[in-house]
């Protein structure tokens, strides 16, 4: 067990929810359901780099994800876990952040390998994306370039007791803090960068919409989104060069 | 046995090849040719000169196969190296030529041998060696990348790096354990 | 109300015909028309009653002709049906008397044809005995003749291919109807079964086979069929509509009549076909399930919306012929309902792809999708009708269906009980088809901001549906009268109370079944909106593609060859043998033709005079 | 006072003689003087009709009996046929105001005279000479025209029906060969027993065949299409509404009284349905209208022979209203479609332009049809009764086939007729009013007839009684000798 | 039948199909991973799962028609749970027959292929039209093998099969060809593994369910419990007598249900048009052969 090397990223302290504001039966509900999705975990494993290997021996017989109650998941919409595995290239991570922005909260990223840690073996390459944690609140990082699927389980289970503890809502992040995600993404991809999901509108369906949520990176996009009209239909196709070559600093 | 005799075959065959291979290279003469083992040759030719070589070498000895066109960054010139390889005598040719650095830019073999069409656009896109007559000088790849041609020597990655993305902390709880009794990362 | 005799609905027919044909492109008529319509349905159910208790409507249009007195007069049985007529025939006008009238230049022709088309069909309902059954059958195949080629073109073609099929029926109608004359020197239809015996057995035979050749022609029975589908589908809204719900159940009320009434459906088990193969009723009926079974996979492959319905339109009508010929309390009562019920939720059909069409300009399934978030009205229409059509519980079609299903399962005839449910499986399949094509799945840019139909088009539309969901709910509305008609046929009636039938083995109870669906659907909502979180809506670009960014020239939808496994399994079994027949009989004629032509355009005709003479004479010195 | 009848025949036959000196004098009218006659015809029938109300008269001309002299026989069924005739030829009488040509009304009365000598005569002989003034009037009043189709049209004509005059002759001159008399009477006594051998049918055969060259008979009815086609319609009307039906009234005289065999009955009837189906199908194929009409007529007069091919008492009935229905259908048509005399699909959209006459075209040939509620079903519906009454379950099957074919070639019309677009400027045809009356008054009386259905069909049944009782013919002709004169009613 | 006695049952019949379609579930999935040799899913799990779903915070819906399909959908198995015989309870068995019953299970595909329809996902329009195919497919067989034990039994009302069952034998040992007819229809109707062409992960992204998430997957768990659960009722009330008591009753289910997994976990997916030929051939001919055995018995 010596390789495991689970951390604690440095920029997802979550706004700590004082545990008395709700009433009795709001807090017996969340515990319960804090309960429940502990226990049941679906996982979404996007195979972005070399570490997906080591997902299917943690699935079969020998290590059985399944008898904690994890169970892999073929689309976004139905994963709790995104587990973002090996080197994130600039076009993947766009790829990454669509869906992500499709799967439902509440939601983890799991990134495995030290690729998503700092870098990794391609620190200086130009064309990875070094820090995950800057494009979207990241969980639980298992560094080692490529964890044992031992290794990958007990990052799991701490996530499953950080979830029981009702402490792993880094989610809520993206929307709360949306501009620094924004700000980072537009950085790498641009002014103009945004996907079909309308997070600043979630974010307010959601009541989770902060103060950081919006910021000058923000004003950008909707200035931009009113300028190109972007709720009509044919948004998508006027839009259809400038969403794969964004990027122009 | 059997893995003799057909040596054998190719022995004498590629005798007679040889013999062809020989001649198309002294037609041309601004070329000086070095064999560096009974199956390579190295051909060293004119940048004007390629074309003519590749449409013989294809046309009359039989090397059907563009394998691959490497490029090399001498920061004052470009050289190309052209593989070929010939099925029947099993002999790769690679053709080196030196280009001028600015502009960088050369004729496509796109039309004496199709598969140049992905070797050109990978060196444009990594070297912005520009191909005219290639029907497929567009980014491919680096379809994200607004920089210069990342492969120069002239570009210097790690500052790109520096500058582009930020490190974050390393500081794994495990490490503060073994920092408290005295060890170290070894950097 | 006093009761209102069959005259003053003639009355209110020919005045009906008079403003259509006088003031029929005026603006306000088509409301006057529908209310006109309505006002005739109504006569008949205020003097229903009477018709429940086997009493008739009497009229005063009788003569006589070779001692034969034609006597017009309406039963319950036609009662039944002209109810279905009139509620066809007024929500159809109802439907073209508003925004759409403008939108369709012949609207005169449309409205007169349409008034003439009813009044033909209230007097085959009305009549009596042979020889008024065949006037009035002539008519109304003359009538919806008109009524077919009204758009020209196209629909011109399959008018001229329905008259000349329709010309068929009628001639084997006639020539059964001289064997019955000379066997029975008397046309009603009292005298005909009473002296039916006397007629030796395949001469009955032959009178049967006729009979069901003359009418099932309008029905569109499986080797008469190919002129249906096009004939139905070409024409415009109401008349499609009109049509599809009631036009080819004319075939079914004379055959109705004409077998169970007059022949007796005894005598017809008894028929033993030629080299006793077959009793006649099992042949029948297996004619009758084959016409469910081909059309509707026929139907499973058209691209056309409207042809998809015209096709199952004669899919049901072999239904419906299923359940009268099963010679079951149930089964008849089955095939009756059947009637209502397929006019109720095909006309509900016909109305939503057109008004589908009237907006978007096509019906084609490949160029549509996406319109219910635009047409919110037209797709609640569409479902109530597909459920209908598929025969799912809460609506009536699934009543009739089961009625049927029961008397073939009570009768002992499984393999039929599978051959009906194929049939049924293949509209299921075929009508999710229709209605994912068009109102599911990704919009069009061209399509972005089409608007719902105008409420002159629309509120037919969802009386329509709600007929269907009312009658669904409780069909013992059209039992009572079904139950009548049994009677006054003299056939086995079904006991049945206003939620259904009890039956010693299995009954249904569809004011039960529906209460508890809609009592669950209504725990389901329970669940789904109060345990789970508030939903968001998202935009259809905001979906899962592989991680690629949905853009819209490429469009995200699986519309074509909706099913490619089924199909490349039976496409084999398509070989369209009935087409190549009838274009076999087509040449034939028109070689005859040219040979008779030539015969008389003769040069040398004396030569050949002459020859035959000569040879005529060595005949008779030879002899 | 039914003696006054012989003054039908002898009036239009001294009209005739008369009337190129009168044509000097009145000029264009002379055309009237021509209807005034016919109209003084029916006039003449019309109180002959209820004298002879119940039992058949005889006129006896110069006073000789029966077997030698010539007699003229009145019975319901003659006075029938005449008045029609005379009703037809009033109808469609060519009273033009200019360019008149006064061979046209001579021709037309020869004709006339012809028609009455032929319905009305008793005697063998008579009906071929009156048949043979009868067809010489139709030679000329069919090349009339002058145009170089009508030339070759009438002479085809000539040649069948001289061929045909010439089997009439052969056939008479067999019997009076062997009975020594030419008194139909006096024959139908003698032939039915005496001659039932191969003499005596091919008698029959030769009669038949003689008379049926007129009455459109399938082998020799080639000359239909043409003449019909290119005579002047007029004319055409007569001939294939009046002059077929009485070469046809000939026939049943035949085979009612001289040869009431069943091998002739047979013969007939195959003659009869061929030359049905034969014209179904020709009229499918025919491309312009009046060959389509002509061609639909021969089938019409094929199905009135098979009615009277099966010699019972309905069988007569079905024929006499058949014939009756075609008698008035037919002229209507050809009046109709004597504008139409290019290939059909030029006449696509004739209804825009001409809404009145293919409103009336439609109508009629539905009722040519039989579409139930008009005449024609009525008529046919009797045809089969009786068909089927004898069993004849083929020809049952092939006549209804028949009429399929002619739904498929009339419906092919009436869509022509009702397409949308316009017919093209120049050859716009326009049916002015003035030649519609006579089409009007025929489909008149042929939808009034309706209301007097049942009426007209007791009368009818009457009619059909009195012909098919051979007895009351002959003893009506031989029994009471009676010279002209006494007139004892 | 008292009124709350009903409303009772109309409350109880439900939430017991779930619990017991629950255990069915697990069952199936220990089942699986013991094959595999897995430890398998903790003992609540898909309880777990169910409820982790419908608590999840973000739901998306693409529409109206979406949740109305997943509403039909658990409406329709609702009330099918209310029409099966179940020991002890009666529920509204008399009102409706097995025809009914088998129409029932079809309104929640229906309900299903509307709310994918309204998500606009070629992936779910894919799924469903396969889904429809393997109906097709699987109802001829079934169909068939209901139609033969109707005619064997002369009753189409539940009810009175089961009683027959009691009084005579079962209707495993009275049909055993059709029984094992049944037994593979259900195992396609049931949509597992050889023929789970709607649900292919590997194709078409898990098909009808690609655009579900949250609480609209939590119902399609809840509606495959619940469809499990009628599914082997149905199996049992028709072949194995019903339940006499609740202890034989859940046995019955279980084994019923535990033979189709077997197979399920050893077996590949097949294509579509084989999911099709396969059940058209094998367990059609069986159940035509039973049929023509229960007609000659007469």
């Amino acid at each position: 067990m010596k390789d495991v090397i689970p951390i604690q990223t440095n920029n997802t302290e979550t706004i700590a929810v004082s545990k008395n504001s709700k009433n009795i039966y709001q807090q017996a509900i969340d515990t319960f359901s804090n309960f429940c999705r502990a226990r049941s975990l679906f996982v979404l494993h996007y195979c972005t780099g070399c570490g997906a290997i080591e997902l299917p021996p943690a699935m079969t017989s020998r290590f059985d994800m399944e008898r904690l109650g994890i169970q892999p998941m073929v689309t976004p919409r139905q994963a709790d876990i995104l587990l973002i595995t090996g080197y994130v290239s600039i076009k993947t991570l766009k790829r990454v952040i669509l869906t992500y922005e499709q799967m439902q909260g509440p939601k983890y990223v799991i990134g495995i390998c030290s690729c998503t840690v700092n870098g990794g073996m391609y620190w200086q390459s130009y064309a990875t994306a070094k820090v995950l944690s800057e494009y979207l609140p990241v969980d639980m990082y298992i560094a080692g370039c490529m964890p044992r699927p031992e290794a990958v389980l007990t990052g799991l289970q701490q996530l499953m007791k950080k979830i029981e503890k009702g402490e792993a809502n880094s989610w809520e992040n993206y929307f709360k803090r949306y501009d620094y995600y924004l700000g980072n993404q537009q950085h790498l991809f641009g002014d103009t960068w945004h996907t079909p999901t309308d997070i600043l509108e979630e974010a307010r369906h959601y009541h989770l919409y902060g103060a950081e949520s919006t910021g000058n990176n923000t004003a950008r996009l909707i200035k931009y989104t009113v300028e190109h009209d972007l709720t009509k239909l044919d948004a998508p196709l006027r839009e259809k060069d400038s969403m794969t070559k964004r990027g122009k600093k | 046995m059997v893995w003799d005799q057909d040596k054998e075959a190719t022995k004498d065959n590629y005798a007679s090849q040889t013999i062809v291979l020989d001649q198309i290279l002294h037609e041309l003469d601004t070329l000086n040719i070095e064999q560096k083992n009974n199956q390579r040759f190295r051909v060293d030719v004119s940048a004007e000169a390629l074309p003519a070589l590749l449409s013989l070498l294809k046309g009359r000895a039989g090397y059907t196969q563009l394998s691959a066109i490497s490029c090399v960054d001498w920061e004052d010139e470009f050289e190309l190296v052209y593989h070929l390889w010939s099925y029947e005598t099993k002999v790769l040719v690679s053709a080196h030529i030196r280009i001028q650095y600015t502009p960088a830019v050369y004729v496509s073999v796109y039309d004496i041998y199709t598969p140049a069409g992905f070797f050109e656009r990978d060196i444009y896109e990594m070297y912005g060696v520009y191909f005219e007559g290639s029907p497929m000088m567009e980014k491919f790849i680096l379809t994200e990348w607004h920089g210069p041609a990342p492969m120069l020597k002239s570009f210097d990655t790690l500052k790109y790096v520096n500058d582009m993305f930020n490190w974050q902390e390393y500081q794994p709880d495990w490490l503060k354990e073994i920092q408290a009794k005295g060890g170290k990362v070894v950097s | 109300m006093s009761v209102l005799d069959l005259d003053h609905v003639f009355f209110l027919l020919i005045v009906n015909i008079g403003i259509a044909v006088l003031w029929g492109n005026r603006p306000f008529v088509g409301k006057i028309l529908t209310l006109l319509y309505i006002l005739e349905g109504l006569s008949i159910l205020t003097s229903y009653h009477v018709l429940l208790s086997g009493a008739v409507l009497s009229s005063s249009l009788t003569f006589t002709v070779m001692q034969q007195t034609v006597q017009w007069q309406l039963g319950v049985s036609g009662g039944f049906f002209a109810l279905i007529t009139f509620m066809a025939a007024g929500l159809a006008t109802w439907f073209s008397s508003g925004v759409w009238a403008r939108s369709y230049a012949p609207i005169r022709l449309l409205h007169s044809y349409m008034a003439l088309n009813v009044a033909a069909m209230l007097l085959l309902l009305a009549s009596n005995d042979f020889l008024g059954l065949f006037i009035a059958w002539e008519l109304v195949s003359l009538v919806s003749f008109l009524i077919i080629a009204i758009n020209g073109g196209r629909s011109a073609k399959a008018a001229y291919s329905y008259i000349l099929y329709a010309f068929l029926g009628a001639m084997a109608i006639l020539l059964a109807l001289i064997i019955i004359w000379n066997a029975t020197n008397s046309f009603s239809y009292v005298e005909v079964r009473h002296h039916w015996s006397t007629m030796s057995v395949n001469r009955q035979l032959i009178v049967v086979l006729l009979l069901i050749t003359g009418f099932g022609i309008k029905m569109a029975i499986l080797p008469f069929h190919r002129w249906q589908a096009p004939a139905y589908a070409y024409v415009p809204a109401p008349v499609a509509a009109f049509l599809g719900a009631i036009s080819s159940r004319m075939g079914l009320f004379a055959l109705f009549i004409v077998l169970l009434q007059v022949v007796g459906i005894d005598v017809i088990q008894t028929l033993w076909l030629p080299f006793e193969i077959i009793n006649m009723q099992t042949f029948l009926l297996w004619l009758a399930a084959l016409t469910l079974i081909i059309p509707t996979f026929i139907a499973l492959r058209q691209t056309d919306a409207r042809l998809l319905l015209a096709w199952h339109g004669i899919g049901q009508g072999g239904f419906m012929l299923l359940g009268i010929l099963s010679a079951n309390a149930l089964g008849t009562a089955g095939g009756i309902m059947h009637v209502f019920n397929h006019a109720s939720y095909q006309a509900a059909l016909f109305f939503a792809v057109f008004s589908v069409s009237y907006r978007t300009g096509t019906a084609d399934l490949d160029r549509l999708g996406g319109l219910v978030t635009r047409m919110p009205i037209s797709f609640t229409v569409m479902l109530v009708g597909i459920i209908g059509l598929a025969g799912l519980p809460p609506m009536n079609g699934f009543v009739s269906k089961w009625l049927i299903y029961k008397a073939l399962l009570d009768e002992g005839m499984p393999l039929l009980f599978l051959a009906a449910v194929i049939g049924t499986l293949g509209t299921i399949l075929s009508v999710y088809k229709l209605i994912h094509n068009t109102f599911l799945g990704q919009l069009r840019l061209e399509h972005e901001n089409i608007k719902e139909v105008p409420w002159s088009m629309s509120i037919p539309m969802m009386i329509l549906a709600s007929i269907v969901f009312i009658t669904g709910y409780f069909p013992g509305l059209l039992l009572e009268s079904i139950a009548a008609m049994q009677s006054t046929l003299g056939i086995s009636v079904v006991d049945y109370h206003l939620g259904g039938v009890n039956t010693g083995k299995g009954n249904l109870n569809m004011i039960v079944v529906v209460s508890t669906m809609l009592m669950a659907i209504g725990m389901g909502a329970l669940i789904f909106f109060v345990l789970g979180n508030p939903r968001k809506q998202v935009t259809q670009w905001d979906n899962y593609a592989g991680g690629h960014f949905l853009t819209s020239d490429m469009r995200y939808q699986y519309s074509h060859n909706f099913y490619p496994g089924l199909m490349r399994v039976i496409s084999p079994l398509y070989r369209n043998t009935i087409f190549w027949l009838e274009s076999a009989i087509v040449s034939t004629v028109q070689f005859m033709a040219h040979i008779s032509y030539a015969l008389f355009m003769q040069a040398n005709y004396l030569l050949y005079l002459i020859l035959l003479v000569v040879i005529s004479l060595l005949w008779v010195l030879a002899v | 006072m039914q003696d006054s009848l012989i003054l039908l025949v002898v009036l239009p036959l001294l009209l005739a003689f008369l009337l190129p000196v009168i044509a000097r004098y009145l000029g264009n009218l002379s055309g009237l003087t021509g209807s005034l006659l016919l109209l003084f015809n029916i006039l003449l029938l019309a109180n002959a009709w209820n004298s002879v109300g119940y039992s058949p008269k005889v006129i006896l001309l110069g006073g000789f009996a029966a077997p030698l002299g010539i007699v003229f026989y009145i019975d319901k069924l003659n006075m029938l046929f005449a008045i029609l005739t005379t009703i037809i030829a009033l109808l469609l009488w060519p009273c033009r105001t200019h360019n008149t040509d006064v061979r046209e009304y001579v021709l037309w009365l020869l004709l006339l005279a012809g028609c009455y000598g032929v319905i009305l005569s008793g005697d063998l002989f008579n009906i071929y000479v009156f048949y043979e003034l009868l067809a010489v009037a139709s030679y000329g009043l069919v090349t009339l025209p002058a145009t170089g189709a009508s030339y070759i049209a009438g002479f085809r004509y000539l040649m069948i029906s001289a061929l045909g005059s010439a089997f009439a002759l052969l056939g008479i001159a067999l019997i009076y060969s062997f009975t020594g008399s030419v008194n139909i009477a006096h024959l139908a006594q003698i032939i039915p027993d005496h001659l039932h051998h191969i003499w005596g049918y091919s008698a029959a055969l030769l009669l038949i065949i003689g008379f049926g060259v007129k009455a459109e008979l399938f082998p020799v009815n080639f000359w239909v299409a043409e003449v019909y086609s290119h005579a002047d319609k007029r004319v055409t009307a007569l001939l294939a509404g009046v002059v077929s039906k009485i070469a046809v009234l000939i026939i049943l005289r035949f085979i009612i009284l001289l040869f009431p065999w069943q091998d002739i009955f047979n013969f007939l009837l195959l003659l009869g349905i061929i030359g049905v189906i034969v014209g179904e199908f020709a009229a499918f194929y025919a491309q312009d209208l009046l060959r389509l009409l002509a061609f639909s007529s021969i089938a019409q007069s094929g199905l009135v022979i098979i009615a009277f091919a099966c010699a019972t008492e309905a069988g007569i009935m079905a024929g006499i209203a058949l014939a009756i229905h075609h008698l008035l259908l037919k002229p209507a048509l050809f009046l109709l479609a004597s504008h139409c005399d290019r290939s059909i699909n030029d006449l696509a959209g004739l209804a825009k332009s001409s809404p009145w006459a293919s409103a009336l075209f439609v109508i009629l040939a539905l009722s040519l049809l039989g579409v139930p509620p008009l005449p024609g079903f009525w008529a046919k519906l009797l045809l089969l009764q009786s068909l089927m009454a004898e069993q004849y379950l083929l020809l049952l099957v092939l006549v209804l086939l028949a009429t399929i074919v002619e739904a498929a070639y009339l419906f092919r019309l009436f869509m022509l007729f009702y397409q949308r677009q316009e017919m093209p400027e120049q050859k716009r045809i326009t049916i002015q009013g003035q030649e519609l009356y006579p089409v009007i008054t025929l489909s008149g009386i042929l939808l009034l007839g309706l209301f007097f259905l049942p009426l007209f069909m007791d009368s009818l049944r009457e009619i059909a009684m009195q012909t098919s009782n051979i007895e009351a013919y002959i003893n009506t002709v031989l029994g009471k000798v009676q010279h002209i004169g006494e007139g004892n009613i | 039948m008292s009124g709350q006695h009903i409303f009772l049952e109309l409350i109880l019949m439900p939430l017991l199909a779930f619990m017991i379609g629950l255990f069915l579930v697990l069952m199936m999935r220990k089942v699986r991973a013991r094959i595999e040799r897995r430890v398998g899913p903790p003992f609540l799990q898909p309880l777990w799962d169910i409820i982790k779903l419908y608590v999840k915070k973000m739901q998306i819906s693409h529409g109206v028609i979406h949740d109305l399909g997943i509403i039909m959908l658990l409406g329709g198995y609702i009330t099918a749970e209310v029409f099966l015989p179940v020991p002890g309870m009666s529920g509204f068995t008399s009102q409706g027959d097995i025809i009914t019953l088998i129409y029932l299970m079809m309104v929640p595909s229906l309900g299903l292929a509307l709310g994918v329809g309204q998500c606009a996902n070629p992936n779910g329009s894919i799924g469903i039209s396969r889904a429809l195919t393997a109906m097709l497919a699987y109802d001829i067989p079934f169909i068939v093998v209901i139609a033969g034990a109707c005619l064997y039994y002369g009753t189409t009302d539940l009810t009175e099969i089961i009683a027959l069952q009691k009084s005579q034998q079962w209707g495993l040992l009275s049909m055993p060809i059709l029984a094992l007819a049944g037994l593979i229809a259900i195992h396609a109707m049931l949509g597992k593994e050889p023929f789970e062409i709607y649900v292919a992960p590997a194709e078409i992204a898990t098909g009808p369910m690609v655009e579900m998430s949250g609480k609209y997957l939590g119902s399609l768990f809840v509606m495959q419990c619940l469809q499990i659960y009628t599914i082997t009722v149905l199996y049992t009330s028709l072949f194995l007598g019903g339940g006499y008591t609740w202890f034989d009753f859940i046995p019955k289910l279980f084994l019923v249900a535990l033979l189709p997994v077997m197979i399920t976990v050893i077996f590949p997916r097949y294509k579509t048009d084989d999911v099709l030929r396969w059940l058209w051939k094998w367990p059609t001919g069986l159940a035509l052969l039973g049929l023509a055995i229960v007609v000659l018995q007469g």
